[in-house]
């Protein structure tokens, strides 16, 4: 008698529940009720992954939050000029490009350009930000300063129009490099030094303190957006109607966007679940299979493999301090044990060209052309293992097998154990997870002992820095820059700025080319400081290819796949005329970064 | 002492207890996240370094280390050895500031989201936690119980079917479990979210747009742990129903004639008294287990908080989410050992009860 | 001995025994029917065929190989974990009930202690601080540590109720030692009830590896039911529809868990008096 | 008239297995108005399954096999548990349980049981009227009533407990009381106090007549009319108490008395163990005596033949030798 009273009272709870829901279902199609309304809403997603801290431009870069910290995000703050990787080219933003040579880059402030408080954005503003350095040491921007003797700013006219020419004349003691220079440019947004000056002023020139003040959407910036809300789920910019450059760079029209959101979602899925559903409009997380969606409206650069733009290459650094991987014929042979194609089959779902030989992508945007095919067949290593057993063999390495006929360790050639070694990654990155099984299987297979490292990724960026690893997975390029291919070279390979294991360094991890050792290749440190000099196009390409024989004679890294520099993936379901290969407006980057966030004025509501 | 205040003793014996439990908690809450070598400060200059001079870096460095405690400080100012190093502070001495903080309601600063103070991190994501957790536990209880009773007490066919299926559906991992209703019901069916405390396109406030989006959201968080916590509750409370139901008290009640409902009653209020002790003491394991739920939803409560945290190597945080979890599972014992000390008139006595097991 | 074989009258425990004794046969002679390959034999989560039954996974590596490998390690770490906890808490739980006295109040403050704090909390912690070299025993062994204070609870009641039966209390008088007693006159007593709380403690261990390896703190040198799930998860296999790449592992672990329920439960049944009724 | 009738009463208890344990096999007795009757006889032997079957409420795993039950000509068999417990629990049969600490629901009042049973069989009375009836009726016990029917069982002691239980067993002066050991695990002198006040309950006519299960041999002897010895689930011999104490016939009745009667005062509670041996094991089929195996004077032939009750010296004795 109870028994079916409960029962009942169960079921009608279930169906409750159920009503509830597909209240809510019906609900969601309506914009009734939201305060940002889906057809005035862009939804963006993949920069920001931790709960929203701060929006003050002055934070440092890595504490702060989408859009105001890293990448060179144009929406809130903006930069002088936005670099295009597809032509090469600098596209005018609060400034534009006069000219550039290796002595000295010139920059005219776009005359419109105003605060939103009203104030022209000027000189003072570009000159607090990039010389910032000279006062505070520990500045986010603090090493744009070194790369530039002086900014001399003069009145010009142009078009008949007053405004304020900036030179940047490059450092040619220590630094001597203008492509970095450029690369600063595009990525560092001006603030507006009326009020961080005062800022400054007020906390008795504490700059720390400055960096905890914070800031809202009153805040004065300069781009088409401001920031309108955040919680730990979303952050929520607002198009500002006032924003100078509807005018003077879109010929009056306004972004299409009323809204920008950023949800900030916690697991790889929810990016290709909400993608799916048409709850999410584009986004730059890895998504296996892309393929699949595609029926639902998500698309990305290519509509076949490999679906995305190549601009940046993971490699594995060698550990170059310590036995077997300080041995050039022990790395040749690595390169040589691994599957690349199952790396782009497997672990990059495809989206990766097949690979060649050396650090240069070949057959990839701008770089492509300093490829050379007959320095790689001759010089470089391809998946082949019978020629990794063979290298080894040479050299005298000796693996040794348990009786179950699996891998035990292997010796050197005199006989002395070598140590498992391990490739540190990050856990939990899941294509990068895959692309490390699968070396480890290729390198087994060929006799290396070597293992799955898999850390958190807090740990792994401190073992990056220190050299505390044997093998490490990373990725050199984090944006296709002025600078690229040469950042990538001298990320791998400079010994310029070196600093013994334990240590931090920003660049070669694997402590390659010692320059206080007897093997002190003089010739990598010449290249790397003459290629940012030269402009004439020949010389380039010779310097380029001197130096990517050295890279695949001395292997110290393993580029693995080409992977684009970011993954542009978007969905038609809710907004139409996003640039792909087919219609490449734009670079394929979300429309929050540099030349991209063009595409803002481009889209269109899906009907 | 105090034998005249029998209610009085046994809620200062109690609380007594649970102090010294605290004290131990806090403890281990302190040490074992520092089992591992990482220095915070090392992650977090990890990030930051990029392009410092070398002063620069060490000059941060020292911010940071001063900033967390981790180094010894006198007057405002880093205590240095003869090289100019700063001295660093021992784990004793680290634990002393800790709890000394601990004391002013400081939990720190977490070292992912600095600048964000950890308890604001834990106020946000509290309420979510509470919301997801709390109905879902004691509903689930209930019905459980409920469920189990009615078994025990029946028998016959419907503990037949009923019993097997709680038994699978406790044996069912509660986060694949979760993950199998996301795939069903999001994916196949589209007809609820999979994941979110509510929708995209809302900013919480206190709207019906956002509380009825929070409950749309809320369906299938809330089955995933509630199916598996009324199975497993009912498990438990059936075993005790027919313990119960063999005991001389309830023949004797039959024996007099009493109302059925009435044996009914005897049967489950006093079956229910262990359940509500095992209720306590499993909140910890629940809690727990509605980390990986928060996690499989992206439900935004203190489980994802804790579990960034944890990705993260951010002591303040976990230290933060830890403790407030023991704390909240030793007021929630704390509070149903008193309850049951006023339900049961055996324990005030002195006396074990669940006699059974 | 022989109330174990009255075990066998219980339909609900032949039920469990046969199934747990199914999946451990297909543990161990699993790889003497199937090919074990960790290989890559297929494109990226290929469907099921013929030839492969439950398809490839992300890294195109057959899924029944991978199964029967994750059931063992599964099934070991359960076990592991298991023997450690039980052995811990069965040993601490007779010491402490039958001593009794201080050395039982400080056992038994420890225990309830350590129910107290969650111990999830504690499993997370310690797994996180050993990033690398994350063993399957490592990881058991971790699980094992943290949950012995229910057997040690559970059994302490049972043992300090037996303390004062006749025979024990003879033996003491008759200067038996406390070891001799313990293994002699308590343990074989409890022996059921100890076989209880060690299924118990198997599934427990099972599942606690599956909870943790979906954290991503899982074993680092193998496969198990755990990681299994923890690829597919991480690979997007739900979104995509490719079922199994996680509902052949959850209906093992399921099965093996329930089997283990089953057996505790109709085990209690028949060595609980009362419930027998 | 016979006010209670047992005719050749089976029960039998069914395992989880399905197996039946006959643990009482054709019992047959009546019972006047008025009478006493003991029942005697080592642990196991299915005193108390006997008595559990006598009130037509079967609480499984126990189970009528064959025979009937009849209070006042009326047969208990056969009835559903509602009309049993509306109609016969409490007002014609009520049993004072063993065991009067476990017998009380320990998260409830005294008072609050005791208004359970009122409530249950009682229309339209209400709470004051139901708790000064409860009143009435404790302050016949000699204990202090406010605070014995205020308080937990667990707060009140042995005795007052189990006086507790004869008072709400005997509440609405049932017709006939079945007491199962009720001063089993109770002290020499509460002992006392509690066979006094059953007795004084008799004789101020709350009820008249009781089955009185116990181990005090002397207590039989002084209150019982007629004694009942069971033996592995039968009556083996039944008779007038001085029949039965003074003159046993059954071989296992002697040796029982003997055993009984040498005991000292102070272990009056240990169960008579002087038999060397066991009884049989009910769950299978037995064939011939069921003492025989234990009997000091058994035949070659009492392991084959089914023992009959017979009439020796003026009382029944299942045993063919007896005499």
């Amino acid at each position: 008698m109870n028994r079916n009273f409960k029962f009942k009272g169960l079921i009608a709870g279930a169906l409750l529940c159920g009503l509830i829901g597909c209240g809510g279902g019906e609900k969601k199609e309506s914009d009734a009720g939201s305060p940002f309304p889906r057809s005035k809403t862009l939804y963006l997603a993949g920069s920001q992954w931790g709960d929203p801290t701060t929006f003050n431009p002055m934070a440092d870069v890595w504490a702060s939050t989408w859009p105001v910290g890293k990448g060179a995000f144009n929406l809130v703050y903006e930069p002088l000029l936005s670099f295009n990787a597809l032509d090469g080219k600098f596209e005018p933003c609060l400034g534009s490009l006069v000219s550039k040579s290796g002595d000295e880059i010139v920059i005219d402030i776009n005359p419109e350009a105003t605060w939103s408080d009203g104030q022209r954005v000027s000189a003072a503003d570009v000159k607090f930000i990039f010389e910032i350095g000279r006062r505070f040491k520990d500045a986010p921007t603090a090493i744009n300063a070194e790369y530039f003797t002086e900014i001399k700013v003069e009145k010009v006219q142009n078009n008949g129009v007053e405004t304020e020419r900036l030179t940047f004349v490059v450092e040619k003691k220590v630094r001597n490099n203008p492509l970095i220079i450029l690369d600063h440019i595009t990525q560092t947004r001006i603030v507006p030094s009326h009020i961080w000056e005062k800022a400054l002023a007020d906390n008795g020139n504490d700059l720390s303190a400055v960096q905890k003040i914070p800031v809202d959407g009153s805040a004065v910036v300069s781009g088409p957006y401001k920031t309108e809300a955040a919680t730990n789920e979303k952050v929520v910019l607002k198009r500002r109607d006032d924003y100078w450059g509807n005018k003077a760079l879109f010929g009056g029209k306004k972004p299409v966007p009323e809204f920008i959101i950023h949800p900030i979602f916690k697991s790889n899925d929810a990016f290709s679940i909400a993608l799916q559903k048409g709850e999410l409009d584009g986004s730059q997380t890895f998504i296996p299979r892309i393929w699949m969606k595609q029926k639902d409206g998500v698309k990305t650069w290519f509509d076949q493999a490999p679906y995305f733009l190549a601009g940046a290459v993971p490699i594995f650094v060698m550990n170059t301090t310590k036995a077997p991987t300080n041995d050039k014929n022990f790395r040749r042979a690595m390169a040589a044990a691994i599957n690349y194609n199952d790396v782009k089959e497997l672990a990059v779902s495809g989206y990766s060209p097949d690979i060649q030989p050396g650090l240069i992508m070949a057959g990839i945007g701008i770089e492509g052309k300093y490829f050379n095919a007959d320095d790689a067949k001759q010089f470089g290593v391809s998946y082949d293992p019978e020629r990794a057993k063979k290298i080894l063999a040479d050299a005298g390495y000796k693996s040794v097998y348990k009786a179950d006929g699996t891998l035990d360790y292997m010796t050197d050639k005199k006989g002395t154990k070598l140590p498992t070694l391990f490739i540190k990654s990050p856990a939990g990155w899941s294509d990068w997870e895959a692309i490390v099984t699968i070396a480890v299987k290729g390198l087994r297979a060929a006799g290396i002992d070597a293992r799955e490292g898999f850390v958190d990724a807090s740990l792994y960026w401190p073992a990056r820095g220190s050299g505390d690893f044997d093998i490490l997975l990373t990725k050199p390029d984090n944006a296709v820059l002025p600078s690229t291919p040469w950042s990538r070279f001298f990320n791998v390979m400079t010994s310029s700025t070196w600093r013994p294991i334990g240590q931090n360094m920003n660049e070669n991890y694997g402590r390659y080319n010692n320059p206080k050792s007897k093997e002190f290749n003089p010739m990598v440190e010449k290249l790397l400081k003459e290629i940012p000099t030269l402009s004439d196009p020949a010389k380039l390409s010779e310097a380029y290819r001197a130096l990517n024989k050295i890279f695949m004679i001395e292997q110290p890294a393993i580029p693995l796949a080409y992977l684009p520099e970011q993954f542009y993936e978007f969905s038609e379901t809710r907004w139409t005329g996003w640039p792909t290969a087919a219609d490449p407006y734009a670079p394929p980057l979300l429309p929050w970064v540099g030349a991209s966030t063009k595409i803002l004025w481009q889209l269109q509501l899906a009907k | 002492m105090l034998k005249q205040y029998p209610t009085l003793r046994y809620i200062l014996q109690r609380g007594g207890w649970y102090f010294i439990t605290f004290v131990v908690a806090v403890a281990i809450n302190f040490y074992l996240p520092r089992l591992g070598s990482n220095n915070p400060v090392k992650i977090i200059m990890g990030n930051t370094s990029q392009g410092l001079s070398s002063e620069a870096v060490k000059e941060k460095e020292e911010k940071y280390l001063k900033e967390f405690g981790l180094v010894k400080v006198k007057n405002g100012n880093i205590v240095r050895n003869e090289d100019g190093s700063p001295v660093k502070a021992s784990i004793l001495e680290q634990f002393i500031s800790y709890v000394g903080m601990c004391f002013k309601g400081d939990l720190g600063t977490s070292f992912q989201k600095y600048p964000k103070k950890v308890l604001d991190v834990i106020k946000e994501a509290v309420p979510w936690t509470i919301a997801l957790q709390l109905p879902t536990i004691l509903f689930g209880w209930i019905v459980g119980n409920v469920l189990g009773a009615l078994a025990a007490y029946k028998r016959g066919i419907f503990d037949k079917v009923f019993f097997p299926i709680s038994l699978l559906l406790s044996s069912l991992p509660f986060f694949v479990f979760g993950m199998l209703l996301v795939y069903q019901f999001a994916v196949v069916w589209d007809c609820f979210p999979a994941m979110g405390g509510y929708a995209g396109d809302l900013i919480p406030t206190f709207s019906w747009a956002f509380f009825s989006s929070a409950a749309y959201h809320y369906v299938l968080p809330f089955f995933s742990i509630f199916l598996i916590a009324a199975g497993g509750q009912a498990i438990g409370m059936r075993s005790m129903g027919i313990y119960e139901l063999g005991t001389d008290y309830i023949k004797y009640a039959k024996w007099l004639g009493l109302k059925e409902t009435r044996i009914i009653a005897y049967l489950f209020r006093n079956a229910m008294l262990p359940q509500l002790t095992g209720l306590a003491l499993s909140l910890g394991t629940m809690i727990g287990g509605a980390l990986i739920t928060e996690m499989i939803f992206s439900y935004p409560g203190l489980g994802m908080a804790m579990l960034t945290a944890i990705q993260n190597n951010d002591y303040p945080m976990i230290q933060g989410c830890t403790l407030l979890i023991t704390v909240c599972v030793l007021i929630a014992n704390f509070t149903v050992d008193i309850l049951i000390g006023f339900l049961d008139p055996r324990v005030k006595a002195g006396l074990q009860i669940g006699k059974g097991k | 001995m022989k109330q174990f074989l009255t075990l066998f009258k219980s339909p609900m425990f032949v039920i469990g025994f046969s199934l747990f004794v199914g999946t451990l046969l297909l543990a161990l002679l699993g790889p003497l029917v199937f090919n074990i390959t960790t290989e890559r034999v297929g494109v990226q989560y290929a469907p099921p065929s013929g030839k492969y039954w439950f398809g490839c996974d992300d890294l195109g590596r057959d899924y029944v190989s991978l199964l029967i490998k994750g059931l063992q390690a599964s099934l070991y770490v359960g076990f592991l974990a298991g023997i450690i906890a039980t052995t811990l808490g069965t040993l601490l739980g007779i010491y402490g009930g039958f001593k009794g006295g201080l050395v039982d109040d400080i056992i038994n403050m420890v225990t309830n202690l350590f129910i107290v704090i969650p111990s999830i909390v504690i499993i997370i912690l310690i797994s996180a601080s050993f990033s690398e070299g994350r063993s399957l025993t490592l990881i058991a062994v971790i699980i094992g540590m943290t949950a012995w204070t229910w057997s040690a609870r559970a059994v302490r009641a049972q043992s300090s109720a037996l303390k004062s039966k006749d025979h024990i209390s003879l033996a003491k008088m008759n200067g038996a030692n406390t070891f001799a007693v313990i293994t002699l006159h308590i343990l074989p007593y409890l022996a059921s009830y100890v076989f209880m709380v060690f299924i118990l403690q198997v599934a427990t261990g099972i599942l606690t590896e599956a909870a943790i390896s979906m954290i991503g703190l899982g074993p680092l040198d193998t496969v198990s039911l755990g990681t299994i799930l923890n690829q597919a998860k991480n690979n997007g296999a739900l979104s995509d529809g490719i079922w199994w790449a996680f509902l052949p592992a959850t209906v093992i672990i399921t099965m093996v868990v329930f089997a283990l329920y089953l057996i505790n439960t109709s085990a209690e049944g028949v060595f609980n008096p009362r419930l027998r009724k | 008239m016979a006010i209670f009738e047992v005719d050749n009463l089976s029960l039998h208890y069914l395992t989880r297995f399905g197996k039946k344990i006959h643990a009482v096999t054709g019992v047959t007795f009546n019972m006047e108005k008025g009478e006493i009757l003991g029942i005697a006889g080592e642990s196991g032997c299915g005193k108390s399954t006997l008595v559990n079957g006598l009130m037509g409420l079967f609480i499984p795993p126990l189970y009528p096999t064959s025979g009937d039950v009849r209070v006042n000509g009326e047969s208990l068999m056969n009835r559903t548990p509602n009309d049993i417990r509306q109609n016969v629990l409490s007002r014609k049969v009520s049993m004072i349980p063993q065991g009067a600490f476990n017998a009380l629901n320990p998260t409830r009042k005294v008072k609050d049981i005791a208004a359970d049973v009122m409530a249950a069989h009682l229309k339209n009375v209400d709470k004051k009227e139901i708790y000064d009836r409860l009143v009435e009726r404790f302050d016949l016990f000699g204990m202090d009533t406010k605070k014995v029917l205020n308080s937990f069982p667990i707060q009140l002691t042995a005795g007052e407990r189990q006086r507790s239980v004869i008072g709400i067993s005997t509440l609405l002066n049932p017709q006939m009381v079945i007491a199962d050991e009720p001063t089993s695990a109770l002290d020499v002198t509460t002992q006392k106090v509690v066979i006094r006040l059953i007795f004084d309950l008799l004789e101020k006519g709350i009820f008249s007549t009781m089955i009185f299960i116990t181990h005090e041999l002397p207590l039989l002897r002084h209150v019982a009319d007629n004694i009942g010895i069971m033996y592995a689930g039968e009556f083996v011999e039944y008779g007038t108490t001085d029949q039965i104490v003074f003159d046993p016939r059954h071989p296992y009745t002697k040796a029982l008395m003997g055993a009984m009667l040498s005991a000292e005062p102070g272990q009056k509670q240990k169960k008579p163990t002087a038999i060397e041996g066991a009884p049989p094991n009910l769950a299978n089929p037995i064939f011939g005596c069921r003492f025989a195996d234990r009997c000091p004077v058994a035949k070659e032939d009492c392991k084959k033949s089914e023992q009959e009750i017979r009439m020796v010296a003026g009382r029944q004795v299942r045993c063919q030798y007896a005499e």
